[in-house]
């Protein structure tokens, strides 16, 4: 099998419409069979600066972004002089003719003659998808999709127009091997996984404030909330966001709150009220370079233990860490479940760089899925009915407040079994046993860390979250080139079970672990349970996603 | 029929001769001569020795967080519109920590009623200055007296056009019983703003110093006339007018939602077939 | 040395003056040469319920909390009821002889005959006077300073009276013994030391929102706030007094926020603010039991892993854990001083027990003690002042706004040296790397953990801030009944220094920590930190202190 | 004499055509009028578009967290009552996060200036209805148009008696300037809440939409009458008056401190001597 990829960068200002023609050309590669990997950055405004929208296609499975580009579509001139380093030796720069660059793969592409400025961008496209050989029909339906019909009329011509100078060049590109009959695969970035996820395991409301990277998430429960039947209430502040949904899941409502670190800094309190009042609720930490505001649009996994942590006093909880797109979806509904069986807090970790990383997967047959049903039937309820009462697996007999005759009485105080506060100091112990208890349920419950690769390899790689693509790649490019080397992918990262996942460590010879942080995480949270120490890290915080050949640099390194 | 009994009797853990003893009473009966049944209602309250009333009454309760009973409140109305939502805490709670969340309620217009127990003073903390205290008055924590002006809620509240302000006094039962019906029936967001004296820490305050100044808006006044309302609602001192100071009609906010013409989000289904449509649009 | 202690218990309702009479009778002893130690429990309510006031003397110093009670004193009948069982079998029970108890050491007091009801509390301790043998001029002076002049003119006759009662009754009670000239010692409970120690070393600011059990700080504050200069604010909520507390002290006023675990939930974002834009401030949690609402007037040890990943996005900080009234006034002093010379965000985990708990103290000699002066002298500053420069230390030059030309830029994004945001993602690392070296300067001045006992000794107590006195104890009473038992006790929690004590660990045959919480933190940071496991735990979560009864207890258990 | 140059020329990251451009540039030219040097002004803001703008001229500047400019610049203030302070931010920042310290700061009446770039709308996090947002403003967070009613922060600020309520519009510059310079001069809280359109994503409350209907307030206005106040305030629609609207001349919080009768904190070292004595009183 063919395993090339090409990287396609376009770059330019914000304002230029980088993301519209990004995603027009990503859709397109997808529907042309190949798989794609779409990697963006961008700064904290609205117009200027400079935005990269890269996209890595491919005939197998991409899993990472790459850092060397083989098709650089520049927007403005600042973009050349940025990127054109990275660009592989038999790279292309396509970019406007009059800039007239002397780069020795420089396509310069007249596109005055093409149209007004604004629809440079389609040209671009046009002129791409000649080179890469695309069925100049399937971009043409993806336009017509994307841009709505009137929009995509004018386009249309002007991508045909890039279709057709390219052709009358003589650019030679050894392209990607043509797929006959792809099959149908979705395209979809991490943030609308998360919140299709969230729709099918039945989510009916969401309340959020505004903050980068999460409003991605409640902007697709938007987009769908008519269709859907879902409230999505935009909140005065994030306290009140998640008061809300905690109000909400109680009465009934399947409930979710988006937020960055900073925003969900300020839902800590209610966490920890979830977790007494034994209220499900899904909470999605997108994360972002801290601390305080630190990077706005740029990507790191630095709220591990922050998370694992937040909330005072002492309570089970679980958190996912999605390393792609399918996880995104299956993980955000496994929080659902859980947050519903085990009545608390349930967290999944995303961040910057997965939420905008759209990528194809294999359709998801949701109509075969489950969601889920809150509360007991009351009719089954024993009176009188006792909210917390205290059972073996801590779970207590939930029911949803007005549809039946039982009082449900949810407390952040401690309380009696009714659910009313106490003083009493004999009960205290016996409620937080309680709640402590489904925590075993919880570890019951663990998806273990998936292992890539063989046992006692010379290197393990240590992972969680979006790190996940490059890691494997790397693994896999190691093993292939004559050292053994294996992942171990925490997709869930707490509860943590020694047991699914200790051996490994102890049989590799050297445990590397790669993460987008600072002081190494998952590291220091594996040396807490197991005692096992990680002694070498690979870690980035820069900003910017971990590569493939960020790794492999850092390895050489020493 | 409902009576006082189904609302049950329980020890308090307040003092001896609280405010709070008949706001309880003029609460409970304000349900009971709605007709209403404990299951039907859902209290929200923060934290404070307001915040204790729905413990001492039976109805579902969500006894939440210091500040935080108004959003937990929206979130229980959106999911279940069917529930006849009472958000009850003190002054503190609802107008100090919980300041935002009470613009915000109004701004939405949700059909809730918020009852505040204003004792112009922090009961549970033991007696520091609470936002509504008056200039002046002087604390353990304030010994120089308050520096603030007070927040008056019902000028807030009628400056943003809230749906329904009010404002109520716990030594006037039968007054202060309809009042509450009146919030309750109230299709939108009502304020009740209910004086009542705090026996161990305001000492300013008291029975008596409401009884004093507390005068019934007369029936002719127009609680719809909002400049009229404006200047009634800065009234305080020597006379301090009790009643529906302002109202009006605007729809309140979970008309708004789509997804809720088709009844409580609590009773719908996932339409599994709509989303595999959607999901499609991904392909 | 007689090293008895006699345990004397006042209990009543709320609003019948228990503390002020505890306080008076607790002065009384210091003043007469007795070490004592106080435990106080309350409701969350304010009148009625059950309340005590507990106080621990001997001529030894006392270090902990005693569960059998010597001295009953019953301001109601329910007080004899709850602790008749505790009484030791030559205890006695002080109460209105109108009672008409049966129990065999009761001592009835015709109360009826000294005055109103609201004299009885007075009357109790002038029996309780004379039952100790105290000098009654002591205590006639105290009355007079407690109460102020007017309203001691009445007690003082009745606390007379109650002498004299007594003095005509043959009760046997073996007193402690009398010390003449007693030196004269402090009596103190935990906040009031954190918050002279605060004032001591600079404060100038703090603002706070009232919630138990942290409020006495800023009361205290309050309290010598006109003689002492300093400003103490009520904020609107948590959230606005710790960023009060940032703009004061960015502007030059040493800053201070008390809270507890709800309101320091709320304060979480603001505490990374503090790290990223390098701004001092001291967060005090007076630690009670969670999750939120939770026992609002109980003491817990909950939050010290919460405390410790507080803040989205990674920075250094420390975080102490004070164990006696001298560690509370001179780590709090320490937090002052790491706060300014690292610039951020320091810690001090308190709790409900110590925060109550009078204890005598030798006399503090403040006026030989140093206090911090903010900032740098602006002369010795080179152009272009950069706030953020990067140094080898990490410690930058810190200026006060106004106080010169130089403009002192502060940020809570990623900034550049000169304090101004930046995108520039090669500053990213050097920033975060320059912030995380100033870790190792406060690695570098860790106040290790105060080892007592023999090493390698039998069993080993790990504990941490508040349950120091009992461990001391118990250790002390093991090893003088031929167990050889030891305790390590950190007052400052973080960071931790293996080299520090590990060797401790090891060498001990049993290790067992002690604390008040069900999930045993310390226990997990040390693992964390060292790989040691400590596998035996004693844990207390029923909102009350560990006592060194509670611990002998679970050390028979198993 | 101090002059626009000594305020700098910085490169922005707004958008071309912002209103957040001539807000700039007023708020230099009043500083320089006030002939105000760079070190004695400090600003604080929160996070937005608006928020950036201390980064953009030369002076201390605190730039803290999304809506909690206002705490940041009391407790700076507090500190040193020296220094001029200017708190600013956007609509979104300091009526929506911040809303809660709006309201305290008004109660406190504490000498800072408050400038808010109300662009109705959330710029910085792509185009979001925000507190001032119009009621039916349609975005992609909100397809159906605003359910709320807008936050008018000049009628809750003059219903709560606040210092000093003015508004300004972004194009009219002499207006505008004149504005700041004299909130900059009460000595009190002082907001000034400034109409700044957004050509990004407010494609209604535009320049032009503005322009034809601001009308300054006649130089006959009397600001200290409050009842007016309350009129004016509440305007909005044809026509949408700037200036003055409201005024009284209660003393300023930070005059209340004892500590700070003997000038700045910063400057005031510890009296150990006192603290001797205090120390003394536990024994
Ligand atoms: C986040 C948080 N901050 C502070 C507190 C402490 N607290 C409990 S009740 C209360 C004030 C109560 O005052 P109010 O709301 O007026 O009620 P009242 O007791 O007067 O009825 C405070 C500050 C808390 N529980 N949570
Ligand atoms: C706690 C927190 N929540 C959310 C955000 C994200 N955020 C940044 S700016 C902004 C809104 C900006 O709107 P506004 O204050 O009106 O300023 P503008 O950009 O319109 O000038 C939001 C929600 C944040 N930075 N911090
Ligand atoms: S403290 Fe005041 S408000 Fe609280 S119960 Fe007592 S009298 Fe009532
Ligand atoms: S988004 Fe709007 S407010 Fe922000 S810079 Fe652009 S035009 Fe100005
Ligand atoms: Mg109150
Ligand atoms: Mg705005």
């Amino acid at each position: 099998m063919d395993n090339r990829c090409i990287n396609i960068l376009i770059g330019g200002e914000a304002g230029q419409g980088l993301q519209t023609i990004g995603f027009i050309f990503s859709k397109g590669l997808v529907r042309s069979g190949y798989s794609i990997h779409v990697h963006q950055t961008y700064e904290s405004r609205v117009r200027g600066g400079h935005n990269t929208y890269s996209i890595r296609a491919g005939v197998q499975k991409v899993l990472a972004p790459q850092e060397e580009i083989d098709l650089l579509i520049a927007l403005n001139e600042e973009t050349i002089d940025r990127h054109k380093e990275d660009l592989s030796s038999k790279g292309f720069i396509i970019g406007n003719a009059d800039l007239n660059r002397k780069e020795k793969n420089w396509i310069g592409v007249p596109f005055k003659t093409f149209g007004d400025e604004i629809y440079w961008n389609t040209a671009a496209i046009g002129v791409a998808g000649g080179l890469l050989g695309l069925d100049r029909r399937i971009l043409n339906k993806v336009l017509g999709e994307v841009l709505g019909e009137e929009k995509a009329l004018k386009n249309l011509s002007v991508l045909e127009a890039g279709y057709q100078w390219l052709a009358s060049q003589s650019f030679k590109w050894d392209p990607l091997p043509f797929i006959s009959n792809p099959s149908p695969r979705f395209l979809m970035n991490g943030h609308e996984a998360v919140a299709l996820g969230a729709i099918s395991s039945g989510l009916k409301f969401c309340a959020f404030y505004p903050m980068s990277p999460s409003t991605s998430i409640a902007q697709t429960l938007i987009d769908w909330s008519r269709e859907m039947d879902v409230v999505v209430v935009q909140a005065e502040d994030e306290i009140a966001a998640i008061n809300m949904a905690i109000g909400a899941s109680y009465a009934g409502a399947p409930s979710m709150v988006p937020t960055s670190g900073g925003g969900f800094a300020l839902m800590v309190e209610a966490v920890s009220l979830a977790a007494i009042s034994e209220t499900p609720v899904v909470i999605v930490i997108a994360q972002r370079p801290g601390p305080a505001t630190g990077l706005a649009t740029r990507t790191e996994q630095g709220e591990l233990l922050f998370v694992l942590h937040a909330g005072h006093g002492e309570f089970p909880r679980a958190i996912f860490a999605p390393g792609s797109i399918e996880e995104c979806f299956y993980l955000t509904r496994k929080a659902f479940e859980l947050s519903e069986k085990y009545q608390g807090p349930m967290f999944i970790l995303t961040d910057h760089f997965i939420a905008d990383s759209y990528r194809d997967i294999e359709p998801i047959p949701v109509e075969t899925l489950s969601s889920i049903r809150p509360g007991l039937d009351p009719n089954e309820i024993e009176s009188p009915y006792l909210r917390y009462r205290i059972t073996e697996s801590g779970i207590s007999p939930r029911l949803l407040p007005g549809l039946s005759k039982h009082l449900v009485v949810a407390d952040s105080h401690e309380h009696t079994e009714d659910g009313h506060m106490t003083e009493n100091l004999s009960i205290r112990p016996k409620m937080v046993d309680k709640r402590l208890r489904k925590g075993q349920g919880l570890r019951s419950e663990v998806i273990p860390p998936t292992f890539i690769g063989e046992p006692e390899s010379e290197i393990l790689f240590v992972c969680w979250g979006s790190s996940r693509g490059s890691v494997e790649e790397v693994a896999t490019l190691l093993s292939s080139s004559g050292t053994k080397a294996s992942m171990l992918h925490f997709s869930q990262v707490w509860p943590m079970i020694p047991e699914q996942f200790l051996h490994y460590l102890e049989e590799a010879k050297q445990v590397i672990s790669v993460e987008s942080n600072a002081t190494g995480q998952i590291a220091h949270l594996i040396r807490r349970e197991t005692g096992f120490l990680i002694k070498k890290r690979i870690l980035r915080y820069d900003g910017l996603p971990i590569t493939p050949q960020y790794i492999m640099r850092h390895l050489k390194e020493r | 029929m409902v009576t006082l009994k189904d609302y049950g009797e329980y020890k308090t853990a307040w003092c001896p001769g609280c405010g709070n003893f008949p706001l309880l009473r003029a609460l409970k009966l304000a349900l009971v001569k709605k007709g209403l049944e404990p299951h039907q209602i859902l209290i929200v309250s923060g934290i404070g020795q307001a915040a204790k009333t729905p413990h001492y009454l039976n109805a579902n309760v969500f006894n939440g967080l210091h500040g935080r009973s108004l959003p937990v409140a929206l979130g229980a109305k959106l999911a279940n519109p069917n529930l006849i939502v009472i958000a009850e805490s003190g002054d503190g709670c609802m107008y100090g920590e919980g300041g935002n969340h009470f613009l915000g309620a109004i701004r939405r217009n949700i059909d809730i009623t918020v009852i505040v127990h204003n004792n112009q003073v922090y009961g549970l903390t033991k007696g520091q200055a609470s936002p509504t205290s008056e200039e002046g008055f002087v604390t353990k924590a304030q010994p120089d007296g308050v520096f603030e002006t007070p927040f008056n809620p019902l000028a807030i509240a009628v400056a943003m056009h809230a749906g329904f302000v009010a404002r109520g006094f716990v030594g006037m039962e039968d007054h202060l019983v309809e009042t509450i019906v009146q919030g309750i029936d109230h299709p939108g967001f009502s304020l009740i703003d209910i004086l009542q004296p705090c026996v161990s820490f305001n000492r300013v305050n008291t029975f008596k110093w409401y009884r004093e100044r507390c005068i019934p808006l007369p029936s002719s006044y127009d609680p719809y006339d909002w400049e009229k309302a404006m200047k009634v609602a800065v009234q305080w001192g020597k006379e301090i007018p009790i009643g529906v100071i302002y109202k009006n009609d605007r729809p309140s906010y979970e008309k708004h939602f789509s997804a809720l013409k088709k009844g409580p989000l609590v009773r719908q289904k996932v339409d599994l077939s709509k989303l595999k449509k959607i999901m499609e649009t991904y392909a």
